[in-house]
């Protein structure tokens, strides 16, 4: 654990500004939307105050926002933003030439629900509707592992082999607003953490042309070499988070708790913390906790590995997918179960839209009802809204 | 140190290198200069799309034939009319 | 659980209190009740204390201790609320009957005291200091330093008074 | 330093040749007129347009200075982040500044750009937009942009277009731009003296050119500086500048050739010179009448 004394209270969304002007960055630009807004106000105090030299750029919309870092970073500086739900919808065509164009932007998403009708709550349909745009995509339980996870974002992001855009998730309010504590790093730790690698660049003495466009010839293998790319900031994960300064707030790909339970929960985000505190607290030793960190590229082999034991798998979606086979997790689940020869009984379970967080009592009886599903393994997927209506539907 | 990384990425590093493909093959006419009538004054280059037009080490105005297109403008805008259209051999 | 109205920094309060408890060296977890801010309409913010790590982020049903900052905000709801054995700050002038007998008040007259001191503004901050003393929780000292490096020096009198004045009701039911 | 002579510009190519451009492409003379003119050093950002397509099919480029496109709508949003993050680049020793010079269509500036125009103008980065205007999407096919003219036909203005122009230009001196100018390739010098005055001017400054498309305006490729001449001397395409406000026209057009000879020579104008679409014919003529007796109002307003 990380030393009590040496912590700060910090919101989520605090937790991003702290280390994003630790990480010494160059430039920002946002604009404002709820639950990630305190996030650019904290940073543009600190632009203001001089506590961190960079540029802050208030644009009119994120679409110019994400556009903005685009410019930015092919300049070879180094760029945050952050946004939520309908701004990422905004975001969603510059996200694809943001990976496309390789540039290494770091963006923080409070995650919140997409409209109709308007929600400023939580869940992850925002980003889930931008999963195939190439980013690496982060998701953290705590402001602790925000904190952790935005500084290494930029090294991983930055790493030579890579220069990708990479996303780091904190649910809306019930992360980016909850205030916890924060162990932070000193300054300098952070900077030596974070070197800076030379890239290609807008420069007038090496004048080069981004952005080109591709006929049939050239196109579809730059799809698939930026895969490759992607598969490859995976691998690296375990490097650049080895080298990290504090060895408890090091990226994982997925952490498991309880480990010998028979039947696996995954989940990503806040409600990981209620599923670790019921089972932790509530005597379930049936069942064991995957909590899933990184998205994307999904961690397949190290999910094979984390359920090798298990009998049966409760996967827990923040999001839905209309008129899809399963929800995004619980899909990339069954791919990858399928992919390993694995056959296990799968709970779907859609929870929390729109910022209905689950209360402890309704994880009780997910898991309650859970194991009942499972065994009767009547199919090999069931499915559950939980806290729809109220209850577990 | 070099800034290009060992990856293929959509960037194009060599400035200027479409001088590489030659587009003769769009044109029907071609632009001739008629020596006697021209001064070199290099209107026919600043009005030239490509540009396709360029002065030699003497000083003449020469046509690129590898790359103009053969769109008119020189001929037309040539104030000695020293640039005539002529069609090309097929 | 605090209850306020909009613009009495209730969120703040929660926030202060969950600092005093990390710096004695508890976990703590502070979060407002989430959605627009609008002033003047009633707001919660809840603070989770403990002595190991604090994992959930479910909501808040039941509290151990609720402070409600006006008489006017103690319904039947929060009423309900608050746990066999657990503690209501009742921010008041006056000492209501509850209608539950398993529950302790605690009573502060902190208007009274803000507009003796004028700080007409620091409601939130009075009726931590009455916290403070009414749960022993968390250390008075810590949250008058934090008030003091926030707030100013003049608000540490703020403090102090409520956590002198605040009453214990007995309670008949 | 001013520009007088063609030798002043000889030797200062932006652009190669071998690009994909249509033959007597109006918008790459204005382009490399543009170009040729420029002070390094500089970075040249576009959205998405023909210039975008034509320049630089993969593995080729056409810039010979450094390029970028992002998409259709940011371009100013991109240059906005070029610009200020060589701002802080320059201040931390790891970069320096560059000139920022935005390049694009008039779909990309007078549609779907222009909110980003309009938050990089109101605030106020260092950068020069310019717009070729070819008055129609020609990329996708020659269809009606904010920017086509009354009467114009394009493929979804069938039997010519009804709304008149976007006054662009006042827009962005809405916006309190320090310079604001017109342009038209066939006065090279005038063109190339406004990029070096706007260059020089700190904030968000804006060249609109007129960009002749012997494709989507019908005509023979020769004619494209004819006709932007045309444009200029029937009042159709008014050359002007508006400095920190003060209106200027540049080329005074005391005499105006009839409208109708600039119409001619397009084919893009044959349904407006139909006789019983007289009507709309007047409606052209009273537009270009009227603003550039606006034009002689405002320029009165401010005596040299």
């Amino acid at each position: 654990m990380y030393s009590l004394t040496s912590s700060r209270l910090m919101t989520g969304n605090e937790a991003v500004a702290y280390a994003v002007k630790q990480a010494d960055v160059d430039f920002i630009s946002a604009y404002p939307i709820t639950p990630q807004t305190i996030i650019v106000e904290r940073l543009s105090e600190y632009v203001s105050s001089g506590e961190v030299d960079a540029e802050f750029v208030p644009v009119e919309s994120e679409h110019s926002a994400l556009s903005a870092c685009i410019g930015a970073s092919l300049t070879g500086a180094r760029v945050f933003t952050s946004t939520s739900s309908q701004g990422l919808a905004l975001m969603h065509e510059v996200m694809y030439i943001a990976s496309g164009l390789r540039c290494p932007i770091v963006m923080a998403v409070a995650n919140r629900a997409l409209s109709a009708p308007l929600n400023i709550h939580g869940d992850h349909s925002d980003i889930m509707g931008s999963r195939d745009s190439g980013w690496v995509l982060i998701f953290a339980e705590n402001p602790q592992e925000v904190y952790d996870y935005i500084i290494q974002a930029f090294r991983l992001a930055e790493h030579p082999e890579v220069l990708l855009p990479v996303a780091v998730n904190l649910d809306g309010f019930t992360v980016s607003h909850s205030s916890e504590p924060v162990a932070v790093l000193e300054d300098a730790v952070v900077r030596s953490y974070l070197p800076r690698n030379p890239r290609p660049r807008l420069e007038y003495e090496e004048p080069s042309s981004f952005g080109v466009f591709a006929l049939p010839s050239h196109y579809f293998e730059f799809k698939v070499e930026q895969e490759r790319v992607l598969r490859r900031a995976g691998e690296l994960v375990e490097e650049i988070s080895r080298a990290y300064p504090n060895s408890h707030g090091r990226l994982v790909k997925l952490s498991k708790f309880n480990e010998d339970g028979r039947i696996a929960v995954i989940c990503m985000g806040g409600t990981t913390g209620t599923v670790r505190h019921a089972l932790k607290h509530h005597g379930l030793e049936d069942f064991s906790l995957i909590s899933l960190k990184l998205f994307s590229p999904f961690p397949g082999k190290e999910l094979l590995e984390a359920l090798s034991e298990a009998e049966g798998v409760v996967v827990m979606d923040r999001a839905t997918s209309p008129g899809a086979a399963l929800p995004p997790l619980a899909s990339n689940v069954a791919a990858t179960l399928y992919e390993g020869g694995v056959s296990l009984p799968l709970l779907s379970v859609v929870y929390g839209l729109g910022g209905r967080e689950p209360t402890l009592k309704m994880v009780l009886e997910m898991l309650d009802k859970a194991e009942e599903r499972l065994r009767a393994r009547g199919r090999a997927v069931s499915r559950m809204y939980l806290g729809y209506g109220g209850g577990v539907a | 140190m070099s800034r290009r990384p060992e990856l293929l990425i959509p960037i194009v590093f060599e400035a200027g290198n479409t001088s590489l493909r030659k587009v003769a093959n769009w044109r029907s006419n071609r632009p001739v200069i008629e020596r006697r009538l021209c001064t070199n004054c290099l209107i026919c280059w600043i009005y030239c799309p490509e540009p396709a037009i360029y002065m030699d080490n003497a000083g003449n105005v020469q046509i690129d034939y590898d790359h103009c297109k053969g769109c008119g403008i020189c001929a037309e805008e040539c104030p000695r009319k020293a640039i005539k259209m002529v069609m090309e051999n097929v | 659980m605090f209850l306020g109205r909009g613009g009495q920094g209730v969120v703040t309060a929660g926030r202060i209190v969950a600092e005093a408890a990390l710096r004695a060296g508890l976990f703590s977890q502070s979060f407002p009740e989430f959605g627009p801010e609008r002033s003047g309409a009633p707001v919660r913010s809840y603070v989770r204390i403990s002595d190991e790590p604090i994992y959930t982020r479910a909501p808040m049903e039941n509290f151990d201790v609720a402070v409600v900052f006006e008489e006017r905000l103690l319904d039947s709801a929060i009423m309900e609320s608050v746990r066999s054995g657990g503690i209501i700050v009742l921010g008041s002038e006056s000492t209501p009957e509850l209608p539950r007998g398993d529950i302790k008040l605690f009573v502060i007259g902190a208007r009274r005291i803000l507009e003796e001191l004028r700080k007409p503004r620091s409601l939130n901050l009075a009726m931590i200091g009455a916290l403070c003393s009414a749960t022993k929780l968390i250390p008075l000292q810590h949250v008058e330093d934090i008030v003091v490096r926030r707030f100013g020096e003049e608000n540490r009198e703020v403090v102090r008074r409520a956590a002198q004045l605040v009453v214990s009701v007995e309670q008949t039911a | 330093m001013q520009v007088s002579k063609l030798l002043d510009l000889y030797g200062r190519e932006g652009l190669s040749p071998g690009h994909s451009a249509c033959q007597g492409c109006g918008a790459t003379i204005a382009v490399r007129q543009v170009l040729l003119a420029a002070e390094p050093p500089y970075i040249v950002v576009s959205p998405t347009g023909c210039l975008e397509v034509i320049s630089t099919p993969y593995p080729y480029t056409a810039w010979r200075v450094p390029w970028v496109h992002v998409a259709f709508e940011n371009a100013a949003a991109v240059a906005s982040g070029i610009e200020a993050a060589l701002r802080v680049l320059e201040r931390k020793g790891l970069g320096r500044r560059h000139k920022i010079i935005v390049i694009g269509g008039d779909g990309g500036t007078f549609d779907i750009g222009l909110q980003a125009i309009s938050g990089a103008f109101e605030r106020g980065h260092d950068l020069l937009y310019v717009c070729y205007d070819n008055e129609a999407y020609m990329n996708t096919g020659i269809q009606r942009s904010a920017a086509t003219p009354i009467g114009s036909v394009t493929t979804t203005t069938p039997a010519g277009k009804r709304e008149r122009k976007k006054d662009i230009v006042s827009i962005l001196v809405s916006h309190g731009s320090p310079y604001v100018a017109t342009a038209s390739p066939h006065l090279w010098k005038d063109l190339a003296n406004k990029v070096r005055k706007a260059q020089s001017i700190e904030g968000p400054t804006f060249l609109h050119i007129v960009a002749p498309c012997p494709r989507g305006w019908y005509y023979d490729s020769s004619l494209t500086i004819k006709i932007a001449k045309l444009a200029v001397e029937t009042r159709v395409f008014p050359i002007y500048e508006v400095e920190n406000g003060k209106y200027r026209i540049n080329y005074l057009i005391s005499r105006p050739r009839p409208v109708e000879e600039y119409l001619r020579l397009q084919s893009r104008f044959a349904y407006l010179l139909r006789p019983e679409n007289a009507a709309l014919l007047e409606e052209f003529k009273r537009w270009v009448e009227e603003r550039w007796n606006q034009l002689l109002k405002l320029a009165a307003a401010f005596p040299p």
